[in-house]
C-alpha cells in the first residue's frame, strides 16, 4: 500500500479528454520553453516526421505553436513511394509502408519550406536518401536554406537501399554522419533505428561523427495478414509499427541513450498520446519530444500535448528550469 | 421506370422531423461552431470531436444506417466528402472513414456495411451514445454545371456519397436531372433513401445484372439528350473501370469516388495513394474524386 | 471497394466474447492437430513460458488440453529473481521484470513435471541459465526425464548475464546450442530474442548448431516510468513488454525466419489474444503458437484461443491438413 | 465507545433489501453456478467473467463504493481474499485487484480510491453497467480460534478486508470479539460500514494520531483478557510494520495483509512476490495474509 498515491497523473492528460479551446491553445503565452542542441523551442513538443504536412496541418492550427515541426523526410529528387495498401491497424497501433514518398528536394524548397517558415514555425527538416551521395546531395543544397535544424533519417523500414541499412551499422552511420557534417553547419539530428541489438553502439557512432542531438526512435518492423486471403495487409509486406503500441519500448530506448550518453540532446519518440506520456520521456533523459501517430488520429494531438506538458510543468519546477536552459534531467 | 422499393420504410427524414430517441434541437445544441473556430483572424477547421448519436438502424443484413448530429459538418459537407469515426476501442485506433450520405438539419447520416472490428462496433451503439468524429473530409463532386444531366452509378456500399449527390441536386432544384443507377448483391436497401432525392431510380441486383446492363439499356435515351451527360460512380474498382470503359467509349464524362485504406484522411500522412496520370495522389486530400482521364481509365477495361 | 469483404474474423474471435462452455472447451474432440519437430500437439495452441503455472491455472482447466504447455524458466539452483515492483502496466501490453525466479530443477522435477505429466499434459521445459554450465547442466538432467520438449530460453531481456546476451550473439548463441546438442536427444527449441538487428542470422546460428525448432519472440526491453516521482515503476528500471501490443511486430519476426528457413518448425509468440491473432501466426509460417500475456487476462484464455484456432481452421482445409502433417503454410 | 460516525447515510445492505436500482433477485440471475465448473468429475474454479454492477457510490471525496453482483464469489469469499477488476479499456489491460469488502446475497462490495486510470474508469460506471472479474482469489485470514478477540487495524485504503473480517465474524456469532481500529487520512468514511458488524469501532484520523496511539490506549484493557488476542492488518507498509513491532513486543500475534502489483493474481506469473523467511513467495496465491514471524517484522521498526 505503500505505493498507493493520489497524485497519478494518466488520466487527468488522456487523449481527447482535453477540454481547452483552441482559442486557448493557440494563444496562451507557453511557459516551459526547451533548447535542443542549441536552438531554442517554445515548448518541448515537436511533430514527428512523416506524419506533419503544413498544408493539411496548418488547416487545423497554427504551426508555429509547436516546439518544432519535423517535415516528411526529404529527397533529392521525388519518390514514389511503396504500392498500397500502405497502413494496416495493429492493437494499440498502426503498421505503415509509405517509403518516404515526398515531392523531393526542389518542390519542398519551393513550397513547404517558405510556407513555414512564413507561417513562424522552427523547422526541422527530415533528411532521406538511398545513399550516402543522397543525403550529402540534399544536406548541402539545404546549407543555406532557412530550416532550423536537420533530422538525418537513417531508420526507415520502408525502403530497402540506405534508410534503415545505414541505422543499423555503426561504421556505416559514422561515415555517412562525418561526411555530412563536414558539409553543414546547421544542428544536425540522428533519427535512429530501435531495429538494432545494440543502440547506445549505434547512437556512439552518430555523436562520434559529429550529429549534434539524436533523436529516437523511428517505427518498429511490423505487419499484418488478412486472414481470409492469408496474405499480408501492406502491399509491401512489412512496415513499421507506431502508436501507443511502441510507448514503453521507445521509453527503455531514450533511457538507455541518455545513460550512455548523459550530454548529447535527444527528441523522445514513440507513441506519446498526452502530456503525461511526454512527462515520461523528459524524465528519461529527454530534452523535447515529437508526436507521430497521435495526429493521425486528431489533428491538433501535438498541440494538445504540448499544452499539457506545458501545464504538467508548471508542478515540476526543477525539471522545467533544466529543460530551459538546454540540460535533462 | 424500372424503381424497385424494398419493404423498408420510406425515410421522412429529409421532408419530416428527426427520428431517433431523442429531441433533434435538444440532441443537436453542444456543437461546434457551423462557421469553423476563428482565433487571431485566422480560421481553422474543427479537429477530431465528439458528438451524439441520433439513430442506428438495419437497412439490410449487415448494413447499418448511421445518424449523428453535427452542425459543422452538416453545414459544409458536400456530395463526395468523407468523415472518419473512431472507435471507443483503445485496441483499434485508426480512423474509418464513411462517404457522408444524407444531410437533415444538424444531422448527418452514414451508410456501411459490418466487415470488420470497427464497422461491428459502430452497429452496436445506440442513440444517444457518442461518437468521435472528424470532417467533413476530401474534395466534392464537381456538380457546378447548371444543365447537366448525373446519371450516379453505384455499387453496393459505394452509394452514399452519390445519395448525397442526389440530395444536393434535389436542394438545388435539379431533380429531374439525375438517374441512380444502383447495383445491389441481394436487396435493393439504398432505393428507397435516394428516392427521396431522384424520381428515375433503377437499381439491379446480381441476379439481374450489373450496372453495366442498366447503361446499356439507356444508350439510346441518352444519345437524345442534348444536355451534357456527366457519370459519378462509386463501388468496386472492376465496376468503376467497366464504368470508365462504357462512358469513355462514348464520350461521356466521369467522376468516381475512390477508397483507399487511410492514415489519416486529411493529407498529412501519404497513405493513401492512388496512381494518376500526375503522379501519386492522395485520396484524402486531391481526392476522393477523380475522373476516368485522371486515372487513365478511359483505355482500360 | 475491392477490398471489402463480409469475412474478416477478427471480432468473432475476440478476446472474452467466446461464449463457449467450459464444459464443451474441455470435452470436445480437437479437429485440427499439429507437429512441432517430430512431437504431436492436439492443436496448435501452448502456453508461452512464464506465463504458466500448473498448479495455478489446473484449477481452471485441464491442462492436458492444450497443444503444449511450456513451463517457467527452469534453472539448475533456485533463483530468487529482480526485487518488486516486477510489472507495469503499457498501452495494451504489460512490461515484466521477474527475472526467471524459479525454485530450481530439484523442485521442478519433484513437484511440476510429474504433476503435469500425470494430468498428461504434453510438456515443453523452458530452460534458463547464467551460463552455458548452468543450461547444460540442466539439459543433463532432463535427458531422460518424461518432458517431451525442451526450449532453450536465450531471450530474458531481465537477467543479466546468459539470458539475453546469449540470444543476442549469434557465436555465443551458435556455441551454445551445439554443447547442448551433444548432450540431448530431446526436441530442443530455441527461443530468440527480438532485440536483435539480424533475426535470420541468429536463426540461422541455432538451426546450424542442431536446434530442432525455433520459438519467437520473447519479450522486447522495455520500460514506465512514474511522473510523480520521476523514477522507473520496475526495480529492475527496464524489463519485456508483452501482450497485443507487441503482436505485429511479433509477426513480422516469424514471417522473417519462416522466409529464410523454410524447413524449420517455428512456434509463433506474443499477443496473441484470440484465434484470429493465432491463425495470423500460421499464415506467417508458424507451425504452432503459445499464448503468453492473454493468460495473466483470463486463466482459461489459452484454452479459448484453442477452440477458436480449431473451429477457424474448419474452413481452411488446406492449411489444416499442411499442420496435421507437420508443414507448413 | 469511541465509535465516530462521519454522516454518511449508514448503510442497511446487510440487513435491509439491496440497493441499486435494479432488483437484485433480477440483476443476479445470468450467472455463475456457485459450485464452480465440474467437469468429467473435475472441478473447475471460473475463470474470467462478465457480471452486472450493482451500484456505485462515492463514500468520500475520491473514495468509492462499487457494488457487484455474482453468486460464486458471494459465497466462496472470505476474508482478506480478493478480486481482479478489469477495465473496458484496450489501452489497460492488466488486473486490478481489490480487497473484497462486504456480501450481501449474491452482492458483493469493494472500495477503492481513485489513484489511477483504472480506478478512475470504475468510478465512472453506473448500476447496470457490466464489469469482468476474476476471483475469489488469495488465501484469507486465519479466523479459526472460536475464543479469540481481534483487532482489526486498517489504514487507509486497507480498511476492506478487515471490514469483510468483521462481517464474518459477525455472521458466525462473534461480533462482541472484534475491535476495529480504522486510521483515516481526514473523513472516517468506513466507519458506519464496519460499524454494522463490530459495535467497537476506535478509529482515528491525521488529526488526532494514528493507529498506534489507539492501541497504546489499548494496552491496559487488553492485558485484562485472557482469551488470544489477534490483530488484523492492512494499510500502508510503515503503519503495518509499526502495528507488527508494537504486538510483537508484546506478545500479541499478528496477521498481515499484503498489497503488492501484481500480474495475474492467480498465482501463474510470479511478479506480486514478498520477502519471508521462507524465501519470497507470491502475494496473490500464497498471500496475501503473511504473519509479521513470515514477513520478518517482529524485530522491525
Ligand atoms: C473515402 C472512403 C469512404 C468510404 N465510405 C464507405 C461507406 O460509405 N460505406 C462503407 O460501408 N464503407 C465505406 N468505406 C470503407 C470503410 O472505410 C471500411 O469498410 C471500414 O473502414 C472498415 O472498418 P472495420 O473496422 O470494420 O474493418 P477493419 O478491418 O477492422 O479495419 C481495420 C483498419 O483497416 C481499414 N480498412 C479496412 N477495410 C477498409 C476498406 N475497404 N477501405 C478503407 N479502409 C479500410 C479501417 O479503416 C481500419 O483502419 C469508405 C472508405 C473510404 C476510404
Ligand atoms: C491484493 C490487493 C488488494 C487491494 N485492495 C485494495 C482495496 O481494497 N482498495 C483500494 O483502493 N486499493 C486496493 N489495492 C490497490 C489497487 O489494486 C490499486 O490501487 C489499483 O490497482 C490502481 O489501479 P489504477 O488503474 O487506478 O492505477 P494505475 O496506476 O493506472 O494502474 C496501472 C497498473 O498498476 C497496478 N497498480 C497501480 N497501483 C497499484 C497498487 N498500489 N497496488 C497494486 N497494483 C497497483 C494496477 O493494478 C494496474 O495494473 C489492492 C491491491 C492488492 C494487490
Ligand atoms: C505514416 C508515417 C510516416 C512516417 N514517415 C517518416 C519519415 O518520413 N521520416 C522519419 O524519420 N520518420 C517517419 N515516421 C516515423 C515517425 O516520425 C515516428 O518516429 C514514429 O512513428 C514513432 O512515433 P509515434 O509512435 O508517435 O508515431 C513515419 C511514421 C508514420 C506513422
Ligand atoms: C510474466 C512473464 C514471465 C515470463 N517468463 C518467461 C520465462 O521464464 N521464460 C521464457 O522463455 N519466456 C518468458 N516470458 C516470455 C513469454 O513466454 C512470451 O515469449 C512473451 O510474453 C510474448 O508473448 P505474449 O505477448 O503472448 O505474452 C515471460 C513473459 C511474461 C509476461
Ligand atoms: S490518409 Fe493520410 S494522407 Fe490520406
Ligand atoms: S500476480 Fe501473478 S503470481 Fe501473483
Amino acid at each position: 500500500m505503500g505505493e498507493r498515491t493520489m497524485t497519478t497523473a494518466i488520466e487527468r492528460t488522456d487523449a481527447l479528454s482535453s477540454s481547452q479551446s483552441l482559442q486557448d491553445m493557440l494563444t496562451l503565452p507557453w511557459k516551459h520553453p526547451t533548447i535542443v542542441a542549441g536552438v531554442p523551442w517554445k515548448n518541448p513538443v515537436g511533430t514527428a516526421s512523416g506524419t506533419f504536412n503544413v498544408e493539411a496541418c496548418s488547416r487545423f492550427y497554427d504551426v508555429a505553436q509547436m516546439g518544432a515541426v519535423s517535415t516528411k523526410g526529404v529527397s533529392i529528387i521525388p519518390w514514389e513511394g511503396n504500392p498500397t495498401p500502405r497502413t494496416a491497424e495493429t492493437p494499440a497501433g498502426t503498421v505503415n509502408s509509405v517509403g518516404l514518398q515526398n515531392p523531393g528536394l526542389d518542390h519542398y524548397l519551393a513550397n513547404d519550406l517558405p510556407m513555414l517558415k512564413r507561417m513562424g514555425a522552427n523547422v526541422i527538416t527530415n533528411v532521406a536518401g538511398h545513399s550516402d551521395e543522397d543525403y550529402i546531395q540534399v544536406v548541402e543544397r539545404l546549407a543555406d536554406k532557412p530550416c532550423d535544424m536537420l533530422e538525418i533519417n537513417v531508420s526507415c523500414p520502408n525502403v530497402s537501399h540506405g534508410g534503415m541499412s545505414v541505422g543499423t551499422d555503426a561504421k556505416a552511420l559514422h561515415h555517412l554522419i562525418g561526411a555530412l557534417r563536414n558539409i553543414t553547419d546547421k544542428p544536425m539530428i540522428v533519427k535512429l533505428s530501435p531495429n538494432v541489438t545494440d543502440i547506445v553502439g549505434i547512437a556512439k557512432a552518430a555523436v562520434d561523427a559529429g550529429a549534434d542531438a539524436l533523436s529516437l526512435i523511428n517505427t518498429l518492423v511490423g505487419m499484418r495478414i488478412n486472414t481470409t486471403t492469408g496474405r499480408p495487409i501492406l502491399a509491401n509486406i512489412t512496415g513499421g509499427v507506431s502508436g501507443p503500441c511502441i510507448f514503453p519500448i521507445a521509453l527503455s530506448f531514450v533511457w538507455r541513450v541518455r545513460r550512455a550518453l548523459p550530454d548529447i540532446p535527444i527528441i523522445g519518440i514513440g507513441g506519446i498520446s498526452n502530456g503525461d506520456n511526454a512527462l515520461e520521456y523528459l524524465y528519461a533523459g529527454a530534452n523535447a519530444v515529437e508526436v507521430g501517430a497521435a495526429a493521425l488520429l486528431d489533428p491538433i494531438a501535438p498541440l494538445r500535448i504540448a499544452r499539457e506538458l506545458d501545464d504538467l510543468l508548471d508542478a515540476r519546477p526543477e525539471l522545467a528550469e533544466k529543460l530551459a536552459e538546454g540540460r535533462t534531467w | 421506370m424500372s424503381t424497385q422499393f424494398i419493404p423498408t420504410q420510406i425515410k421522412q427524414r429529409h421532408t419530416g422531423p428527426a427520428k431517433g430517441s431523442h429531441d433533434a434541437s435538444d440532441i443537436c445544441r453542444c456543437h461546434e461552431p457551423s462557421e469553423g473556430i476563428v482565433v487571431n483572424g485566422e480560421s481553422y477547421l474543427p479537429a477530431r470531436r465528439s458528438v451524439p448519436i441520433v439513430s442506428v438502424r438495419q437497412l439490410d443484413q449487415g448494413v447499418i444506417e448511421l445518424v449523428i448530429c453535427d452542425r459543422y459538418m452538416a453545414e459544409h459537407a458536400r456530395p463526395a466528402q468523407f468523415a472518419n469515426l473512431f472507435t471507443h476501442d483503445g485496441l483499434r485506433l485508426m480512423p474509418r472513414p464513411f462517404g457522408i450520405c444524407e444531410i437533415c438539419g444538424d444531422e448527418v447520416s452514414f451508410i456501411f456495411a459490418i466487415v470488420g472490428a470497427g464497422t461491428a462496433q459502430f452497429a452496436q451503439m445506440k442513440a444517444g451514445d457518442s461518437i468521435d468524429v472528424l470532417g467533413p473530409l476530401g474534395k466534392t463532386f464537381d456538380l457546378t454545371s447548371p444543365d447537366a444531366r448525373y446519371i450516379l452509378v453505384g455499387g453496393g456500399l459505394g452509394v452514399p456519397p452519390l445519395i448525397q449527390a442526389a440530395q444536393y441536386l434535389h436542394d438545388s432544384g435539379r431533380e429531374n436531372r439525375t438517374t441512380a443507377i444502383f447495383g445491389y448483391r441481394k436487396h435493393h436497401f439504398a432505393d428507397s433513401i435516394v428516392g427521396q432525392y431522384s424520381d428515375d431510380v433503377r437499381s439491379i441486383d446480381e441476379e439481374q445484372g450489373n450496372v453495366i446492363t442498366v447503361l446499356d439499356s439507356m444508350d439510346a435515351e441518352l444519345r437524345q439528350i442534348s444536355d451534357p451527360v456527366v457519370i459519378l460512380s462509386c463501388g468496386p474498382t472492376p465496376m468503376m473501370k467497366a464504368v470508365a470503359f462504357w462512358a469513355s467509349s462514348r464520350g461521356i464524362a466521369t467522376q468516381f469516388n475512390l477508397e483507399e485504406r487511410m492514415g489519416c484522411g486529411y493529407g498529412t500522412c501519404v497513405v493513401c495513394v492512388v496512381d494518376t496520370i500526375h503522379g501519386r495522389k492522395k485520396v484524402c486530400l486531391e481526392g476522393p474524386v477523380f475522373t476516368a482521364q485522371e486515372l487513365g481509365w478511359e483505355s482500360e477495361r
